[in-house]
């Protein structure tokens, strides 16, 4: 990429890449250790995500800050406008991200308190795509490669119907024994957090193609 | 009716009106050089610039004492007036923005209108009177007298020319005023300061009225300051008024020379100040 | 609908220097057309060539058409002088005649013209489409020079705009002002819109952004890019007008 | 943080700005400003010994006649002691006025011609024969005018004006060549490149977007010089004007050789004359006592009052006509 | 307000400002049809909010585009650029509730092709609230009125004790008979979505606060 | 930490216009202060009154303090001459001495001075801190007039740097550039910040914001706000300062 005149510009655009990418990869392995913390029952893993989160929220603010900033001293425009801007949406599904895995260790602790259901091996199947939609999201981000966004975006559909498996799955296992209401329901809510999770890597998917190409893609049904 | 046609004929009306402008100022001229030089170069030869001037009926002569004299007097001029009129001059750039200044720029101005004959009959009283005898000096203090102002005006000037912020600059480095003037402004103003001198010593050896009784005239070779000196302007104009015609003749040959001794000085600051531009 | 402004292949030349090379755009009517490029780009000698004030430099010569409502400045019959009233100018540094009044400031165009009219009508017309009779309703017979940087840039406007020309070029009409009276400036450019088509050079891209609805980018004579405003500040097409408006420059 | 009101109530604001001493100055600055005072009274000392010799030496005179009768006097009679200045100074008058009426018009054309009308390659052939005008010294002038425009004169030009004109008193008497009409014709000459340089120097002071202004406008080239240039450069081209009539006043070798060198008044511009300047440099040098001498620096005196009170006048209606809108603010 | 030297200007922000609150319209009428038809079991309804939230997608592309526009064209500076920003994200929680009403509206089509439950009060109560705090918090963003917001924000913590209690009361009825899981389960996505209804209603009124003050309040414990 | 420069109710005056009203402020060192406010409300006045240019102007006269490094510039002991060369000024438009080459006019201030030492080391040096050595390093015994106007006013910080100033005062050092001349200027300004003081004065707001720590804004003479830049410029106190920077004036 050609540098801009004004070097000091390059560096704080690289600032907020970098800072865009250490949440991202907070994030990633939040979602991982959550996951671990539920499979292997480890509260005390499910806690570290909790505090892993105040870094990300930190993180939050300070890359709004530094996108206000570059708008306010450098007055982008055409590329740089459109990276700045994808940065300030991005960062909220990427901060939201984070807010989901911490809901789901929250439930792993919960059910840690009470006996082990039967493995559902889905949930970890779930998990794993989340995890890598994320990170396909944010390599597409770093690269600014549409294609492999576009790749993120047709991904989703796989992880949506892998959800609708398991809500079923998880409604029988109710159905089948009243006892397992409680937490199978927690195990539901687990995995509509993956599915919201895949949904906001579809966001920062859809938001790196306008970002490289300069087309919102987003809502292709509702265009005027 | 104001029609497009009709203010575009005045357009081309107006525009060969002022082109006839430049065809009537150039008649004189070009009558008067080609005079200067076709009846000035019959008369030219290598002793009418070293000889004595020939008395009324004898052939050859020339005006040598009177090339000498003109030299003599201006350089008693220039030893005079530049440095008081260039002082003068970079007085009122550097100082002259008070009231004083202004009063000063003012009488300066105003006297480089003062005719030149008037400042004649001052140098005469000057330095004629008090000697008692006309004398090269004499002339050399009106010439003098005369060059002051304009000098003091166009240095002036030159030196306005000077940008401000490159002082500004300079004081800014902690240079202090005096260096500043005359290590960045003078400095910057010298080659046009050096034209100026030349235009003015080029006008001055073109002077004729305030030499006619102050140098008065001499028929001899003179390189005294207390005696009358020839000089080449008052030298044309005895010969111009005489009733011989072959004097008349000589007073073309001497304004020719006049002439190239004044264009040479005039074309000398040209360069400089071309060169300057440059 | 056919373009107000229709420039093919222009080039142009100081002596030898090659100034222009084969620029082509079309302005629609009614919009505000910008020119943005580094400078020496030729933004102001292209201007300057769609009212024939081009051939006025010394040395300068052209070739190619522009056309005015289809009609191009070149042909014979087109007489220059009739031609710069349709097409009128601004310049950057306001140039009030300083001898005359605001007033006559604002109706020397018509009375060079020796067109007859309701002065006093015409002059506030004038005065209020270029934002400036409220401030100087008052002090119309009083000399143009007393009005503010800015004051003497809206004058010179509605001099121009009192011959009632049908395109308006601006040649960096703001930069010698300060933010307020541009801010003033770039307002009025807007609304003039409505009953002109305007071309303005300007170095500063965001006031291109800001007032055209069009933007062309220059660089070393050549036109790079010409598109919709909006297009050219978000998403250029050419990686030279990207560079030049990130400021990727040099 | 500060803010303005913290500021306000933290120090009352001085209303008037103090009785500053003025800036201490370290001392090789304040002798460069003592020196150079020095230098700027140089031009005072010069205005004060002129004005003191001509008193000194022309009072006498003036004692003698009486200011009043040595101004209206028309008798000039050196023998007798009798000075009366009106002769010359009608004759200066004269020749300054037919001087001018030909110049002004002839530079201000020739000055537009060059600055506003003609392709660049015309001007700078043009512009070094008017400079070599101005350098040319004047008694070549004198000389020019004598062995050439004299003759002329005589024949053919002064014949032919009498029967065109001769109605006019101006153009009647019989055609001798040396007179008003030579003097004045010279002067024309000589004054013509002064105001047409000062002319093209103002000119080429006017802001050339002016001037794109006006064409911008759809003015002609002539309109565009008629209403924004001159009205612009109205100013410096009476000052010009002064300037070359200040000039011609004052101008001697020429007028000497040309004018005839009659202590007369005439109305005919034929009929030869005296001017102030011709006198002093005819008599001056011989003059036949004291008081002769002492009535020429009267003269001298009178000239330089007169070139003086017009150069002030020149400056003071610059002023007054640069308080006008002549200057775009700057 | 004080305007802008530049009128244009104005009517730009004003225009984005209007653009947020039709937008903020269409979205509390969404809520408030969704759960119409839900109690009403009207399917037709139901449908009506999907089309409505096309609209509600169009704007916020919309509303992207002319934030975007305002910062190339505009360099916004302090309180125009706090705005500008807090557009940008404001509109993607506004979004992301038109899609949250979506979603209810779904179940409740889902829900009318079964026989109802019995009434549950409490799902009403809390879509009331989830109603009135997006309102609150589009009144203190229209109003710029920062007490306002913080009121939003406290309420917040009603609308999550009474999801709590409705999340007990339908895994109670679900225990008591497992017919009603499926339909019970439906509900409780219906309302766990009224509960991030408010919590995006929060957000909304956290980025008011930061538009007026100029300070972020967002995750208070996780500051530097 | 002593701060480097300050000012303690400065008020200025031009005759009896009264320029600067009771202005207070302190700058760090080895930060950059920017002076933003609409034309005319004392910006160029303040900076000189820093190095005592102002009194330089006929007329002017000034009271309040100013101190750097905790000594008052008006101090008895305090050679003005001296003291400028301690406070270095760059000017809006750059004024390199046309007569000196590019090698000389980096040491002028010494030369002029009469200072000896390695000039050549010296050169490079400051030329290398101005960001103008590589442009000029084979052309250093040319005419500093035969650079373009941004080298030019880079040379001159390099010759305001060569003097080994400890304050570089900065009034509107890039308004007569282009935008890429200016892009340098602002990166060189950065990184002049690491040993020097910086006090710039401009008119281009986005420029303060992007090179400055701490922005003062004045307004008909007064220091209406002075805080980080950041803050100024996201979030000022003072709603007169709100105003300026959104646009909101006039
Ligand atoms: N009167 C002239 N004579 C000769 N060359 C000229 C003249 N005017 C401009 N040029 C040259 O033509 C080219 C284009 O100049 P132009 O003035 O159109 O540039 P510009 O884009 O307006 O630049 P700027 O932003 O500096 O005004 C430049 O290389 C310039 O040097
Ligand atoms: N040399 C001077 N003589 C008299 N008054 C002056 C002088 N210089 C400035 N002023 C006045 O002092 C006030 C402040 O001027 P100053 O030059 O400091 O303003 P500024 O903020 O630098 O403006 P700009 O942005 O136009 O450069 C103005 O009212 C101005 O008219
Ligand atoms: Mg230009
Ligand atoms: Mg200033
Ligand atoms: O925050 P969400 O409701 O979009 O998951």
């Amino acid at each position: 990429m050609k540098a801009h005149t004004d070097k000091t510009y390059d560096l704080q655009l690289d600032d907020l890449r970098n800072k865009l990418l250490t949440l991202g990869g907070y994030v990633e392995t939040e979602i991982a250790t959550t996951m671990r913390a539920l499979t292997e029952r480890d509260s005390k893993l499910a806690e570290t995500v909790i505090g892993q989160d105040r870094e990300v929220n930190r993180l939050e603010i300070e890359i709004d800050e530094a996108c206000r900033r570059l708008l306010v001293l450098r007055q982008p425009a055409a590329s740089d406008l459109r990276f700045i801007t994808t940065a300030l949406k991005i960062v909220v599904d990427l901060e939201r991200i984070g807010d989901l895995a911490v809901n789901i260790a929250e439930r792993a602790i919960d059910l840690n308190q009470s006996p082990p259901l039967k493995p559902i091996p889905d949930l970890s199947r779930l998990a794993d795509l989340g995890q890598r939609q994320v990170r396909a999201a944010l390599d597409a981000f770093v690269e600014a490669d549409p294609d492999k966004a576009e790749q993120v975006i047709k991904n989703d559909d796989l992880l949506d119907s892998l959800y609708h498996n398991l809500v079923n799955e998880l409604l029988a296992l109710m159905m089948e024994d009243p006892r397992n209401i409680r937490r199978a329901n927690s195990l539901l809510f687990v995995a509509k957090h993956l599915e919201r999770i895949g949904d906001h890597a579809t966001n920062v998917a859809e938001m790196v193609i306008y970002m490289v190409r300069g087309t919102d893609i987003r809502h292709p049904g509702s265009r005027k | 009716m104001n029609s497009l046609m009709a203010r575009r004929a005045v357009n081309w009306i107006m525009t060969g009106l002022c082109g006839l402008a430049l065809a009537i100022a150039l008649v004189p001229l070009v009558s008067l050089l080609w005079l200067v030089i076709s009846r000035g170069l019959a008369g030219l030869s290598w002793s009418f610039f070293t000889a004595l001037p020939a008395p009324v009926g004898e052939t050859g002569g020339g005006v040598g004492n009177a090339i000498a004299g003109t030299l003599y007097i201006v350089g008693i001029a220039c030893l005079i007036g530049v440095p008081f009129g260039v002082g003068a001059g970079v007085y009122l750039a550097e100082r002259g923005d008070t009231r004083l200044g202004d009063g000063i720029r003012f009488i300066a101005e105003v006297l480089s209108g003062v005719p030149s004959i008037v400042v004649g009959i001052v140098a005469y009283g000057l330095v004629v009177i008090p000697m008692r005898r006309f004398s090269a000096l004499a002339g050399g203090v009106a010439l003098a007298v005369l060059m002051v102002p304009t000098l003091a005006r166009s240095t002036e000037e030159l030196i306005r020319l000077v940008p401000h912020e490159l002082r500004e600059a300079s004081l800014a480095l902690g240079v202090p005023q005096w260096r500043t003037s005359l290590r960045v402004v003078l400095r910057t103003a010298l080659g046009g300061i050096m034209t100026a001198i030349l235009l003015t010593v080029a006008r001055a050896a073109g002077e004729t009225a305030p030499l006619l009784f102050t140098s008065l005239n001499n028929q001899y070779w003179n390189w005294r300051a207390d005696q009358p000196t020839a000089s080449l302007t008052v030298q044309i104009y005895n010969y111009a008024v005489s009733p011989y015609a072959e004097w008349h003749d000589r007073a073309w040959t001497s304004a020719l020379i006049l002439l190239l001794l004044v264009g040479s000085l005039a074309l000398a600051g040209r360069l400089l100040s071309r060169r300057r531009v440059r | 609908m056919r373009p107000k402004v229709e420039v093919r292949s222009l080039n142009a030349w100081f002596k030898a220097n090659h100034a222009l090379r084969n620029v082509s755009l079309t302005v629609p009517a009614n919009t505000v057309l910008a020119i943005i490029g580094p400078s020496g780009c030729g933004k102001t000698t292209f201007v300057r060539c769609l009212n024939r004030m081009h051939e006025l430099v010394p040395g300068a010569c052209q070739s190619g058409n522009v056309l005015v409502d289809g009609q191009d400045l070149h042909a014979r019959r087109v007489d220059p002088v009739n031609l710069r009233r349709r097409v009128g100018m601004v310049f950057q540094r306001a140039n009030p005649f300083p001898t005359m009044t605001i007033f006559d400031n604002v109706v020397a165009g018509l009375k060079l013209n020796g067109v007859r009219g309701d002065y006093p009508a015409l002059v506030e017309k004038s005065l209020r489409q270029a934002a400036l009779w409220d401030e100087v309703k008052d002090r119309l017979r009083q000399s143009a020079v007393s009005l503010s940087g800015g004051q003497q840039q809206r004058l010179c406007i509605a001099r121009a705009l009192a011959v009632d020309p049908e395109v308006l070029l601006m040649d960096e009409p703001a930069s010698a002002l300060d933010p307020i009276a541009t801010a003033r400036i770039e307002e009025l450019i807007r609304g003039l819109r409505e009953s002109l088509t305007i071309v303005i050079v300007t170095h500063n891209m965001q006031q291109a952004a800001r007032v055209s609805d069009s933007t062309a980018f220059f660089y070393m004579g050549e036109l790079i890019e010409h598109g919709p405003t909006e297009q050219i500040f978000t998403n250029p097409r050419e990686s030279r007008t990207e560079d030049y408006v990130t400021g990727k420059f040099g | 943080m500060q803010t303005a009101s913290e500021i306000a109530t933290a120090a009352r604001e001085p209303e008037r700005p103090p009785e500053s001493a003025p800036a201490r100055v370290n001392v090789p600055d304040r002798v460069w400003s003592g020196s150079l005072l020095l230098l700027g009274f140089a031009v005072l000392a010069v205005a004060a010994i002129i004005v003191a010799e001509l008193v000194h030496i022309g009072g006498p005179a003036i004692s003698h006649t009486g200011v009043l009768a040595f101004v209206r006097n028309s008798v000039w009679d050196v023998t007798r002691d009798v000075f009366g200045a009106l002769p010359f100074i009608y004759g200066t008058l004269v020749t300054s006025a037919v001087a001018l009426v030909l110049a002004l018009p002839i530079s201000v054309g020739l000055a537009l011609f060059l600055t506003e009308m003609a392709p660049p390659s015309v001007r700078s052939i043009v512009s070094f024969p008017i400079s070599l005008l101005a350098g040319i010294p004047s008694v070549v002038y004198g000389l020019w005018g004598l062995f050439v425009l004299v003759p002329l004169l005589r024949r053919p030009i002064e014949p032919l004006l009498a029967k065109t004109l001769g109605f006019l008193p101006l153009f009647q008497g019989p055609p001798i060549g040396l007179g008003y009409l030579a003097a004045g014709i010279v002067l024309a000459i000589m004054i013509l490149p002064t105001i047409t340089s000062i002319a093209i120097e103002v000119l080429q002071t006017v802001p050339g977007t002016l001037r794109e202004a006006a064409l911008a406008l759809g003015a002609t080239r002539w309109e565009a010089i008629r209403v924004s240039v001159l009205p612009y450069a109205r100013a410096g081209i009476v000052g010009a004007t002064m300037l070359g009539l200040g000039r011609a006043l004052g101008e001697t070798m020429a007028v000497t050789m040309v004018i005839g060198n009659s202590p007369s008044i005439r109305a005919s511009l034929f009929a030869p004359g005296y001017s102030l300047p011709a006198v002093i440099a005819n008599e001056f040098a011989e003059a036949s006592g004291d008081l002769h001498t002492a009535a020429l620096a009267a003269l001298g005196l009178l000239l330089f009052a007169v070139t003086v009170a017009l150069n002030v006048a020149a400056r003071l209606l610059v002023r007054i006509s640069r308080r006008g809108p002549t200057r775009v603010a700057a």
